[in-house]
Parts: structure tokens; C-alpha cells; sequence
């Protein structure tokens, strides 16, 4: 208990709420922006049992706010690096790992053995599935998402409290302008939303202070005007029995071309990271010069060869100078493909900057 | 009157806080009113309305020298 | 620049704006509860250059709130885990240590080469001397303090605004009731208070939003109170030309005697720590039992022969149960040891739960 | 009247909103009636009172109304 130690002199904490952290259980979905935090942060003080849901890679667009991971840790799957380290910043803390999407068929069932849920997941689709899991299973959900320089927290389904769907009753519908990765956002946006969440959720568990119960709060960091909105709680939303048979979930880092510059693919390849380098030029082009680690289907053949390709892997997308790759690489993502980069600059860039005995053209 | 805009609102709109005609006298009527001056809007299928500080049914009416303001989703994390 | 893709796609950001945070240098002084999450999130969007003030070595009653360091980590100093450890995160970041406590000596030069200084200190000493020597060097200063569960930021002395005397002309007189550590604290308040204050320093550096200048900001994480208080510039506050002679600067965390349990001390011992076990038993008593690594001075004698030990390295006081030991190392405490332990229980304690060859008195 | 109490000053006072005697017209006469009834509170030497969320120095006057607040230097990191 030393190491509480500054937790259970506080006035209002004690050993007595240090207890009720011991023996709570926290279920954190996602471990990316706001999971990051919320996980350091609540594994520090000590829950007693925290289980992570993720199924994604360390990207290197994600280390500008997911301060967990490594550059080192590119193309690892983060939930066994989060458990590492979490485990070695308290080993005192069960940590249960979910190598998947939360989906229609296992939420209920992750869910379940949780005493607190919290949402730090990326899409709308896992937001209402999320809420709805809760409702249905009866947990406490903290929740936070942020968008360029704001964010958004509550405490949802809490003592009787409002819903998600109390203040946005349906998803929007699946579109361009809400997607998180291209919109970009300020690395420690995440950071500061992702504390509060822990704190909401050692406010739920030990009873200290006022959580979000039928609040939203507003944060906008670039003016630091904090609202809070009062919110009516609908019953209606607390009926509900099943989940809804589909979310339209899209997993936000993932589902979009991402770049790569020819000295990252050099490195890539010379460390045999598991990276199909698909050449989408011409035939006469692939004679002139090419890398030879590359599989070459021309642009036009992809679509009806892309059953060579596996979904699962990254794809790096390779042409002349850029542009014709850009176009198969977002192709590539509207199919599925989880991990899709286009080599910016194509073989050109290659010639010039990491193999000058590659003939030009 | 003044409207005070959020997150994707805002881009949407090109400024934090807009001006609604006085017409616009309860929830749905504003609503209304930011659907056809901001199409894109629509996208959002839900979109919360407040009223000083309240969250605010379609039939919650206006009234002059309210806080008003327009809170969309918000997905990222 | 694909690692900070998500914030050069960020609209008011973009690549000017990256580009001003990688032409920029900031000095952080304190890597601690504030000072790791300021160092994590400025790290991970890629300031230029980070200077780190910091000469504490990591105590397991860090590991609540401190979350860059881990368990292993204890008794080893803190800014060479710091910069190992954000070298990984991002390596495009240049990393400065400075391995000392900001003194009247040395504050001015560490702080004059960097375009903005971060108070993560924990005593009001260092505060008044941060703020007395960044006035003189024309710096500006990005303040966060906490207390329990309160916190309060600040951007001082930026473009002809405030300074910390503006709001607290003097410090207060050395007393036990703003002993931070006697006082304990949330684990995750220093991560809230933390986020904003790098939160600030970007908008300092690249001018975006409204940075809180002239404001002083509280806030109540029990209750979600966020306040902003204006303050008025005291023109005579920036006319300082030297620092004052003393600052009476405490040590927050070091100067405190820790507790110790006989299970953590095996550990230490068998892990072959670098510390000094200080039996204070009388001769009689250290006849009957003892622990073979200790070393022998009877409580009356310690006094005159302090110079045995090493003021620099940890040193755990022993005795019968606990309570001669906590005396002595009360005393080893306000004789300027760094890092003092008593351990809990004595050596009967220790008799019972590790030694049970022991013989017990 | 009303005085909004943070930090220590909350902890000295035992709670975090306090009643202060009208007699009290002005920040200067309020830090004394704070440093009689609270002793502890001299040891700050510092103690930033703000009317209307605006800092106050000793001369400014305390109205019906106004929202006073005592904020106490604080030095935990």
C-alpha cells in the first residue's frame, strides 16, 4: 500500500476509497487517443482489474498522442504492448487483454463481468454499440471523443441517468466529414479528455465528487471555455433488450490511405517487416526498373486480381510518381483492406533517393 | 438572435457563433432553419440542441435573450 | 512528416504550425506528476528541443501518478528514465538533461536558451525562482500547480502580461500545511493540470487560440468547476534585475521520511540495491538478531556518527518495531538524507514474515 | 454575503463557501476579518482575493452581490 501512499493520506480518499479501487473492475475500449491515458492513469492508481478491447497496430501517425507506444513499435499489435507496459508500471493491477472489435456478437459478453465501462473508441458505430452493450448489461459508461480542438464527456446510464441516446438519439450517417483520421487533431487534445475520463471513472466507483450524470461538459482548448449541459434523461433508451443487428462500425486510424515516404519503405523492407509491395505500373514500366521485392499487377488488373492480395497485411501501393498508387490505394480501402499506404513519390523517388544505380525515366 | 456552434457545426457554418432570424421561435423551427441554410447538417442525423445550458426537445420554445446553442456528435478518440 | 500527419491535416495547424513546433525549444523544470505528461504530449508532437530539470530519483509513492516510469524503475534517477524513454516515443525530439535542481546559481543560464519554460515543480522555492528568473530573461512561463483535487494554470510573463507575483507577491512561510506530500493528491490531477499546461505551450509557440495570459485558471476536478480569473499586470513585477539571495527551496517528495515494509526491503536487499540499512538497536539487542547487510549504531550514537552514511544514497532505519527507527529517521530527514525509509514493524516484523530462523525478543 | 473559498483555504475554513459580514466594504477589511476568524491563513502571506472573477486588490470595494472568491497559492506538481 506504499505505493497508494499519496492517495490514502488525501483527505476524502483514504484507504477506504483505495479499497474500492482494489476492487473494481474497468473495461476500456480502445487503446488508442484516449485509451492511452485513461489506461496509464487508472493503472497507476491501482483498479483492481482492468480490461483493455483492441485490435489494432502501432502506426507511426499515431505516436504525435498515443505516448504509450514507440516508433520501435510500428506495426505491433498495441494491446500487447499496453499490457506490457501497464504491467510494469503496476504489476499490482490485473490486466485483461481483448485482441478484438467490439462487435454485435461479443459485447455483451465482454462487457458483463465489468463494474465500469470507458468509451474511448473512434467511430460512431462502436459509440452506440458501446451504449447500447451498457444499457442492455446495466453498467456505468464514461465516455469522451474529441474532434479537432474540442471534446465531449459524460457519464452515461449512471444511477438511472441519462443515455448517448438521450442527447443524440440516432448515428449520423456514414460520410466523409466526420471521419476522425482525416480531420486531424492536436496530439494532447486526447490527453486532457482522456484524464478526465479517469477521473470520472474513480469518481464512480469510490462515490467522491459530482460525476457527469446527466451532464455534458464541453471543453474547447484553444479559448479553455468548459460548458456544461444539463441533460433530460429519456426512459425510453433504457428499455432497450438487444443490440441492434448492425452498427456500420468503421474503424477510424485504419480505414484510410495512409503515406509513406520511399525512406520508410526502405526501412520497412531491409527490417522484412510482413509488407506486400504491390507495383501497379504498366508492363513496359515494371521492365524498365523496379524492386524486387514487389508483386506487379497493372492498375488496371488489381481489382479483378485482388485476391492475391491479403487484407489482413499492409499493402504499399507503388507507381511512377504517386498518383495513379493514391487511386488503387483508395480503392483498396473502400474493399476492406485494413492497412493501405501509397509510397509518395513513387519509383521515381526511389531512384533518386535511396538507389541511384535505378535507371529513371 | 446569437447561436453558439460546436465542433463539425462550426466548420460547417464557417464561425463559432451565427445569427438566427427570430422566426425561429422553438427547437424544431431552428432546426429547421439550420437545415436548409447548412445542408450538410443533415448528415448528422442527430444534432443536440441546448437552451441556456439545457438540452432541448423539438417542442422547447425560444425566447429572447437565450443562450442557444448547437452541440453535434462527435466520433473521435 | 508522416508521424504528424494527423496535425498538419488539422485545419488551423497544418505544416506551418508543425514546423514552428519543431523550430522551438521548451524547458521543463520538474519530471514528475506534471512534469511527465508535459514531457510525454510535447514530445509526441515534436518540439524541436526539450530541456529537462530534474535530479530525483523514482520512489515507489511516484509510481500513482507518474506514469513514464515503472516498479523496476525505483531509487534510479529520474531524467535519464525520462529521456530514454521519450527518445523512444520520438527520436526526431532533442532531448537536454540537466541532472541538478534549479538553484540560484544555475537558473538563469539552464533557462536561458529556450523560447518557453514549463513550471512542473513541486515547491514554492523553485516556483518563485522560476518565475523571478524567467521575468529577468524575458521568458514565458506556463504554470500548473495542484493541490488534492484542485488545480490552477497560468501563462506568465508572455507578451508584456502577468507574472506569478502579480497574483502572489510573496511566498508563504515555510509550513508543514502546504507540504504537498503530507498531503497527498489524485494520481490522475497532475495528468489534467499536466495536459493543459503542454496544451499552452502549443499555443504559445504557434499562436493559435487564446493562450492564458493575464488568467488565471482553477479548476475542481470533484465537481467539474473550471473558472478563469483575470488578473492585472504589476508593471513592477517585471522590472526584477536579479534573483532574490534565497528562495528556500524545499524538495517535496525527498524530504519525507517513507515507510518501508519488510517484504519491500527483502526484495531490495536480495535485488542488491544500493542501499544503507541502518540498524539503531542497542548492542544487546543487535546480540540476539540481526539483519547481516545493516550496519550498527545505536540510536544514541547515530547522531555523532552520521558521517558513516551517505547523505546522496537511501537509507532504511530498523529497530525493534518501528518505532526508535521513525525517530531517527526523522531526524536523518531534516538533516538534509534525500531518501529515508523506516521500516514498518522492525526486525520482528522481520522475523515473522521473512526470517523465521529469526530469533525473536 | 458569499465567499467562494479554493486550496487550503477551503480546508482552513472547513468548507467551500463561507458567509462574511456586510461590515467587510472592501478587500482589505475582508483579508483582516479572514486573518481573525481564520488564523492559519497568515502563514500564506499571499492570498489573491477576486470580485466578479476579476483580481482585487486591498482598496477595491466589496458590493451586495458581488461574487468574491479567496484563492490560495499552491505548490504541489
Amino acid at each position: 500500500m506504499q505505493r497508494y501512499d499519496r492517495q490514502t493520506r488525501l483527505e476524502g480518499f483514504g484507504l477506504e476509497k483505495q479499497r474500492l479501487l482494489q476492487q473494481a473492475s474497468v473495461l476500456v475500449i480502445g487503446a488508442g487517443g484516449l485509451g492511452v491515458p485513461v489506461l496509464q492513469y487508472l493503472t497507476a492508481m491501482g483498479i483492481g482489474k482492468i480490461g483493455i478491447v483492441e485490435h489494432d497496430t502501432v502506426s507511426v501517425t499515431n505516436l504525435q498522442r498515443q505516448v504509450l507506444y514507440t516508433t520501435a513499435d510500428q506495426n505491433k499489435p498495441k494491446i500487447q504492448l499496453a499490457a506490457d507496459r501497464l504491467g510494469q508500471l503496476n504489476p499490482e493491477v490485473q490486466l485483461v487483454q481483448y485482441d478484438t472489435w467490439l462487435t454485435t456478437d461479443n459485447a455483451l459478453e465482454i462487457i458483463q463481468p465489468y463494474d465500469v465501462v470507458v468509451d474511448c473508441s473512434d467511430n460512431f458505430g462502436t459509440r452506440y454499440l458501446v451504449n447500447d452493450a451498457c444499457v442492455i448489461a446495466g453498467k456505468p459508461l464514461v465516455y469522451g471523443a474529441i474532434y479537432k480542438y474540442e471534446g465531449q464527456l459524460s457519464v452515461f446510464n449512471y444511477q438511472g441517468g441519462a443515455t448517448y441516446r438521450c442527447i443524440f438519439p440516432e448515428p449520423p450517417e456514414a460520410g466523409e466529414m466526420l471521419n476522425c483520421s482525416e480531420i486531424g487533431v492536436l496530439g494532447v487534445l486526447p490527453g486532457i479528455i482522456g484524464c478526465y475520463q479517469a477521473n470520472e471513472v474513480v469518481k464512480v466507483i469510490t462515490g467522491i465528487g459530482t460525476p457527469l450524470k446527466n451532464q455534458l461538459m464541453t471543453i474547447d482548448t484553444l479559448h479553455n471555455t468548459h460548458l456544461i449541459f444539463n441533460i433530460t434523461p429519456v426512459a425510453a433508451n433504457r428499455q432497450m433488450q438487444r443490440l441492434a443487428g448492425n452498427y456500420q462500425q468503421t474503424v477510424c486510424e485504419v480505414n484510410n490511405l495512409q503515406s509513406l515516404s520511399v525512406q520508410q519503405l526502405h526501412s520497412w523492407l531491409q527490417q522484412g517487416n510482413a509488407l506486400q509491395l504491390l507495383d501497379v505500373r504498366e508492363d513496359d514500366e515494371w521492365e524498365i526498373c523496379h524492386i524486387p521485392q514487389a508483386i506487379h499487377i497493372p492498375m488496371g488488373q488489381v481489382l479483378g486480381r485482388v485476391a492475391a492480395l491479403q487484407p489482413e497485411a499492409p499493402v504499399a501501393v507503388l507507381c511512377h510518381h504517386g498518383m495513379r498508387s493514391r487511386a488503387v490505394g483508395q480503392r483498396l480501402v473502400e474493399l476492406g483492406f485494413k492497412q493501405v499506404y501509397n509510397v509518395e513519390g513513387g519509383i521515381h523517388a526511389w531512384a533518386c533517393s535511396i538507389d541511384d544505380q535505378m535507371q529513371t525515366y | 438572435m446569437g447561436l453558439l456552434l460546436f465542433g463539425v457545426a462550426k466548420d460547417i457554418a464557417g464561425a463559432a457563433m451565427i445569427s438566427f432570424p427570430a422566426t425561429a421561435t422553438d427547437v424544431a423551427a431552428l432546426k429547421e432553419w439550420l437545415y436548409e441554410n447548412y445542408p450538410p447538417l443533415r448528415q448528422l442525423s442527430s444534432l443536440m440542441i441546448a437552451v441556456n445550458r439545457e438540452y432541448a426537445a423539438d417542442s422547447q420554445l425560444i425566447h429572447a435573450g437565450d443562450e442557444v446553442a448547437v452541440i453535434p456528435p462527435v466520433s473521435g478518440g
